[in-house]
């Protein structure tokens, strides 16, 4: 009986959240046409959810700026941006609330964990996801046709650092560091594979989290093995600091790692300790690429920030997304899904084309390696 | 005119009246007793006096209202209570207790002073000025009780139940030297449930019944009344 | 509040009355998620699955802690051990496809012995001492979790199992869209029938243990646990069948939870789930079944709310976006965490008889 | 050997931050039987401010002496955290000190939960870096190596702590607080005004706090507004290990656990030949706690007396 109280509280509540979403009123410079995204904006890795927020929001404005018309209607994009927290469940939520939004594709999430359980909310509601930073291989092989990614998948990334440590490198002995995330520890172990295969000696494979700052006990332990590179899966946060303290322990293997660290962020943490250590990135560097240079200065100048990481992958996702919908001439998921999976676009990351699965065909990989407090542009790997 | 007065006080936990309208008022230099059988509202007057738990009605002292006063601020103007069960800190040794007394002093010099006194006074004290007050004996723990209120060199000494839990002979000596503070010319309010003890060693008291004063009096004279003797001092009418 | 409950007293004597009340609440429970996709989108069905969920885990640690007085921060150890469960006996991790109604026994039993396991070696210690060790022992649970994967690969580590298996009654998928007598129930519109209906059981249970002899024995060692082994109680069986009783909640909110989400990964089980879970508890009264039931519902539903009216508030009161509104979002949940308690000491909804108890000595 | 001496250093680092901000929880708690949950979001805010001073000194100062600024910026921190500190408890606890002794830890968790977002939004998502303003050293010792800023890490914890101890043990001040932490109604009776004496308690541990802010900050050159929340909790775990309450403890706790897990995390591997790594670093961690919990149920110093609340 004492429910009847809670029932009246929550309509109560509800009554609100009504009124709260009729606020959002509509513009008549076109039909709208809503795009969903998702990331972690609150959080330890907010700075990284908001970065792919900007990117999404760039190809927006250059598509509104463009004036598209699909169906015969002038369109205007809306991108509607939602929190996950980099919490799986609610992952799912904002997943199904894009879907009653009525977004008509959408780009997220940004970590593995939340994007696999979304994946099954975008694909039972038939909406495209494409997502620029989920890298675990598992996403793309669910046999959901509404799932891709713009970046090379652990795999791919993994064996490409994996034969640069032993082959270019020369590395015999490697100790291998990740982060327990999904991310860290999916990339450290397809390289671990690549570089044994290769003929690598993995030495010890040592394991920290994503909130410590504090890597001395398990480089210390390294530095006793003696290894010629150390492998870090992970990402910049704490890649930095590591760094330094590889440096204070007087360690002198060569410090290698994945995208996540190929960022600004890194070049700030690490300081002059950051010298000399390399990190991959998928696709090409963006100042070789038609409008890379020109996406990175309006980056900047729209908000006064660099770009973290993974702003460029967003940016070609959502680009790509718009650009099956006017191939397409619809916005409906089931006219340009087909189209999206037949995309070959000239990104400012690369050539994107996808394979059956949804994942990015031939991706390149490229390394670089700080010199002189900047990340240098070494050599592309792979593509075609 | 009188240095303590206490004009209908009224203390309730919750819907129990534990004191209601308590009017009373002790002059300088005077002891004064307060007794009554277990639960009749004496502790919880003299809580109230001190400020430990709120009441209704007026407190003033040396001419003050104090009744907005919490407890600190009533300690600072000259009020001294040894607690029920004695209040010793038990983690600070016997020396630290002392000193804690004399907190809101400034003078260092005459709290060096005071506490030689009080150690003269007790010399078991002395004895065991390093040890910690939780593991004194309960009549060590009263001394040490009273030496600390002293230290305050308070205005007014007010004592809840000094005799509670002791061996006779440690009363007897607890009392020789609270008749010897009062000699000394502080201010003292008793609250005892030994009445006779009480009685013989205080010049008025006040008699208290389930929350209410119902007898005021000179001690000698309370010590001759019948009822008193019938109901507190446990002599039956002949 | 009084009012309220004085209201209800009222009802309550009236058998013709409280008939009707049960009729209109069935009603109301089952039209609701109708209500809620027609108004404000099929998110809030999903929200609803999710509060139900919360709601069986804060009426688990309400046993824990409002009634046994066992202050629990690791409970969230015993929903993860749950889902796992059901993770792994039904999913193509170990190629284990177990039905539910095998598995859901299973979990809430591995959850129980889990619960004795915690309970076991920390019944010496009191207060916040036992805080921090169950604090610990929830971590424990899940760095587990994050690393089984090697030597032996069980858990996938931090990648997370997928596929899980759904509920499946008479062949029918409960995740998917179905369609009864012409009308379409989506996925998480079914499991909210389910949901409501083990809530429902939850909730009687929790009733039935309140006013039996083991809710009284938890009661008093809560109030005052040398009072009560004096009294004759076994304070150790007691205590360790809270914690079994607990955790039993918890296992079977974790299942249901894996089910409902297909995939389990290490990162639904940090401790702020446990902190948030304490404090629905708290919240909504401690000790009281409706009233954490009423924090449960108010704390999911929360956050979600001003999700969605962080941002038109902003604009509607400053005419612009001024603060992120996701920022703003957690900043007011924080807030009201905090005002709730400030005005509300001892929770939204505390027990009628009970205010008094729990209270500092 | 070499390694394991590095090991131990590597500890004493980790160890005398978590000490200094154990100390923060450990007076709040045997003061008020309260846990601080937003301890640790205080001692964010420090490392938060005294990085947004310097950099606000090294842009519109850049000729000042880099002593003088770190100076300016850490008396600013410490300065803002004891405000914010007494604030918090002024609006936060003191309330609720009669309530339910949950209802202070909620309203804790609030605090946590507000001080990180107002952060965020002050400060921003990004990750902060320290300015480089000191080159340090990196000193060879035993074989093993220790950089100046490490050595002033321990020394600079060393002295406060031992501050601090002198302060409650032998100073006025300190005897009405422990006074306090016993009996608030006897110390109440002496005339010592409880209020002040806790608010006293909370801005001392946030100065500690900010200090131990600085120091994190300074050490690994990174802040962001989420670093207080597992800081915090690895303090809390120390002071329990030590035996909360107890500020010797407190200082053994935060050592010891700072040794355990920079050990621990060297070592597990050899020490279950194999099966377990580094990632078991925080399970052996909890692991030692509760293994001392079952045999002192009070911590290695907790006194055996009776339970507060």
């Amino acid at each position: 009986m004492q429910k009847n109280f809670l029932l009246i509280f929550m309509v109560g509540l509800f009554t609100l959240v009504g009124c709260g979403d009729g606020g959002s009123g509509t513009d008549d410079s076109g039909k709208i046409i809503k795009i969903g995204h998702v990331a972690p904006l609150t959080g330890p890795i907010s700075h990284l959810g908001k970065d792919n927020e900007r990117g999404a929001q760039l190809a927006i404005d250059e598509a509104n700026a463009a004036g598209i018309t699909i169906g015969g209607e002038k369109v205007e994009f809306r991108l509607l941006s939602e929190d996950d927290e980099a919490n799986p469940q609610k992952g799912t939520v904002v997943a199904q609330k894009l879907v009653d939004s009525g977004v008509a594709g959408v780009i997220g999430h940004l970590n593995s964990g939340t994007t696999i359980p979304a994946s099954k909310i975008y694909h039972d509601a038939g909406l495209a996801q494409i997502s620029p930073s989920a890298t675990a291989i598992m996403y793309t092989h669910q046999g959901y046709k509404t799932a891709f990614r713009v970046m090379a998948n652990d795999e791919q990334q993994g064996k490409v650092l994996g034969d640069y440590a032993v082959k270019t490198i020369g590395a015999k002995k490697i100790a291998v560091i990740d982060d327990r995330s999904a991310y860290g520890k999916g990339l450290a172990d397809e390289f671990e594979k690549a570089a044994k295969s290769a003929g690598g000696e993995i030495v010890t494979r040592e394991f920290t989290d994503t909130t410590k700052t504090d890597f001395t006990a398990i480089l210390t332990k390294i530095k006793g093995l003696n290894p010629d590179v150390i492998f870090y899966g992970g990402m910049d946060a704490q890649a930095g600091p590591m760094m330094k303290q590889v440096k204070n322990l007087g360690i002198t293997a060569t410090y290698l790692s994945g995208d996540g660290i190929q960022s600004k962020q890194f070049l700030v943490l690490a300081g002059e300790e950051g010298e000399g250590a390399y990190a991959s990135s998928p696709g090409l560097p963006l100042e070789k690429m038609d409008g890379g240079k020109s996406f990175q200065e309006k980056f900047l100048q729209t908000y006064h920030e660099d770009i973290q990481i993974y702003a460029p992958f967003t940016y070609d996702a959502t680009s790509i997304l718009i650009d099956a919908m006017v191939r397409a001439d619809s916005t409906n998921p089931e006219s340009y899904l087909p189209l999206l999976s037949q995309t070959d676009y000239q990104g400012v990351t690369g050539q994107i084309r996808f394979d059956e699965n949804g994942d990015l065909r031939g991706g390149s990989i490229s390394l670089y390696r700080v010199k002189n407090g900047a990340w240098e542009y070494i050599e592309t790997v792979g593509g075609e | 005119m009188s240095y303590l007065s206490v004009e209908s006080l009224g203390v309730s936990y919750g819907a129990i009246k534990a004191a209601r309208g308590v009017s009373l008022s002790i002059k300088e230099g005077e002891t004064v007793a307060l007794i009554g059988s277990n639960g009749a509202g004496k502790s919880s007057t003299l809580n109230a006096i001190a400020g430990l738990i709120g009441h209704t009605g007026k407190v003033g002292f040396d001419g003050i209202d104090m009744s907005s006063f919490p407890v600190h601020k009533r300690a600072a103007k000259g009020l001294a209570l040894v607690p029920e069960g004695r209040g010793i800190l038990g983690r600070l040794t016997v020396d630290e207790n002392l000193r804690m007394g004399a907190y809101l002093r400034v003078d260092r010099k005459s709290i060096a002073v005071d506490l030689l006194r009080i150690y003269e006074l007790f010399p078991r004290l002395r004895e065991r000025r390093g040890q910690t007050g939780g593991t004194l004996s309960g009549g060590e723990q009263q001394m040490l009780a009273i030496g600390r209120a002293l230290m305050a060199s308070p205005k007014l000494l007010l004592l809840d139940e000094p005799s509670m839990g002791l061996a006779p002979l440690m009363v007897e000596k607890i009392f020789e030297v609270i008749r010897e503070i009062s000699s000394s010319g502080v201010t003292i309010f008793l609250v005892e449930q030994n009445a006779r003890l009480a009685l013989e060693s205080s010049n008025r008291a006040y008699v208290m019944e389930s929350g209410e004063l119902t007898m005021e009096g000179d001690s000698q004279e309370l010590l001759r009344s019948s009822k008193v003797r019938e109901s507190y001092l446990g002599e039956l009418n002949s | 509040m009084s009012i309220i409950s004085k209201g209800i007293e009222k009802i309550r004597s009236n058998k013709r009355i409280l008939f009707i009340g049960y009729v209109l609440l069935g009603i109301a429970l089952v039209s609701l998620p109708f209500l809620l996709s027609n108004t404000v989108g099929r998110t809030w069905v999903r929200i609803l699955d999710f509060a139900l969920i919360y709601a069986m885990l804060a009426l688990g640690l309400n046993i824990v802690v409002g009634f046994a007085g066992l202050l629990d921060l690791g409970y969230i150890a015993f929903y993860a051990v749950g889902a796992y469960a059901w993770a792994l006996l039904a999913s193509p991790q170990f190629g284990l496809h177990l039905p539910f109604w095998a598995i859901l026994p299973i979990g809430a039993g591995v959850a129980a012995i889990f619960g004795i396991l915690l309970g076991a070696p920390t019944l010496r210690l009191r207060g916040d001492y036992l805080a921090i060790v169950t604090l610990g022992f929830g971590e424990i649970i899940r760095i587990f979790l994050n690393n089984l994967d090697h030597p032996v690969n069980v858990t996938n580590g931090p990648i997370g199992i997928n596929k899980i298996d759904p509920i499946v009654i008479a062949g029918a998928d409960l995740t998917r869209t179905h369609e009864i007598l012409g009308i379409q129930f989506s996925g998480a519109h079914i499991y909210y029938y389910v949901l409501v209906l083990l809530l429902m059981i939850t909730v009687l249970i929790c009733v039935r243990l309140e006013n039996s002899r083991l809710g009284r024995a938890w009661i008093a060692v809560r109030e005052d646990e040398l009072a009560a082994q004096a009294m004759g109680i076994n304070t150790r069986n007691v205590k360790l069948l809270a914690f079994a009783l607990g955790a039993t909640f918890g296992g079977v909110a974790g299942g249901l939870f894996a089910s409902l989400q297909g995939f389990v990964s290490p990162e639904s089980f940090v401790l702020l789930e446990s902190i948030m879970v304490l404090c629905m508890v708290v919240l909504g009264g401690m000790g009281h079944i409706f009233g954490v039931l009423l924090g449960a519902l108010l704390l999911t539903t929360l956050p979600e709310i001003l999700r969605s009216t962080a941002s038109p508030i902003q604009e509607s009161l400053f005419g612009a976006v001024y603060i992120d509104p996701e920022a703003l979002r957690m900043l007011l949940f924080g807030l009201a965490l905090i005002l709730v308690m400030l005005v509300r000491p001892t929770g939204l909804w505390p027990g009628t008889t009970r205010k008094q108890l729990g209270n500092k000595g | 050997m070499d390694i394991f001496f590095q090991q131990v250093i590597n500890g004493l680092v980790l160890g005398s931050v978590y000490a200094l901000v154990a100390l923060g929880y450990t007076m709040v708690y045997g003061i008020l039987g309260l846990i601080n949950f937003a301890h640790g979001e205080v001692v964010m805010v420090g490392a938060m401010v005294a990085l947004a001073t310097v950099a606000y000194l090294f842009g519109y100062f850049p000729e000042m002496n880099p002593i003088v600024m770190v100076l300016i910026a850490a008396t600013t921190s410490v300065i803002s955290c004891m405000v914010l500190s007494y604030f918090i408890e002024r609006l936060a606890y003191r309330p609720l000190r009669k309530a339910p002794r949950l209802a202070p830890l909620i309203t804790a968790i609030g605090i946590s939960i507000l001080l990180q977002n107002l952060a965020m939004i002050i400060w921003g998502r990004q990750y902060k870096t320290v300015p480089k303003i000191f080159s340090f050293e990196t000193r060879e010792f035993l074989g093993a190596n220790i950089t100046d800023l490490q050595i002033f890490i321990i020394v600079l914890s060393a002295i406060l702590m031992t501050l601090l101890l002198l302060i409650v043990n032998y100073s006025k001040l300190g005897r009405a607080m422990r006074a306090t932490s016993e009996s608030q109604r006897i110390a109440g009776l002496l005339g010592v005004n409880i209020n002040k004496i806790i608010s006293f308690t909370f801005v001392i541990g946030a100065g500690l706090g900010a200090v131990a802010g600085i120091l994190v900050a300074a050490n690994y050159s990174v802040a962001h507004y989420s670093m207080g929340f597992m800081l915090g909790l690895k303090a809390f775990t120390a002071a329990v290990l030590g035996g909360i309450g107890n500020l010797g403890g407190a200082v053994l706790g935060g050592l010891l656990l700072g040794l355990i897990e920079s050990i621990g995390a060297g070592y597990i591997g050899d020490i279950t030949g194999g099966f377990l790594g580094s990632h078991y670093q925080d399970v052996f961690a909890f692991l030692v706690l509760i293994i001392v919990l079952v045999f002192r149920p009070t911590g290695i110093m907790g006194e055996r007396i009776s339970e507060r609340a």
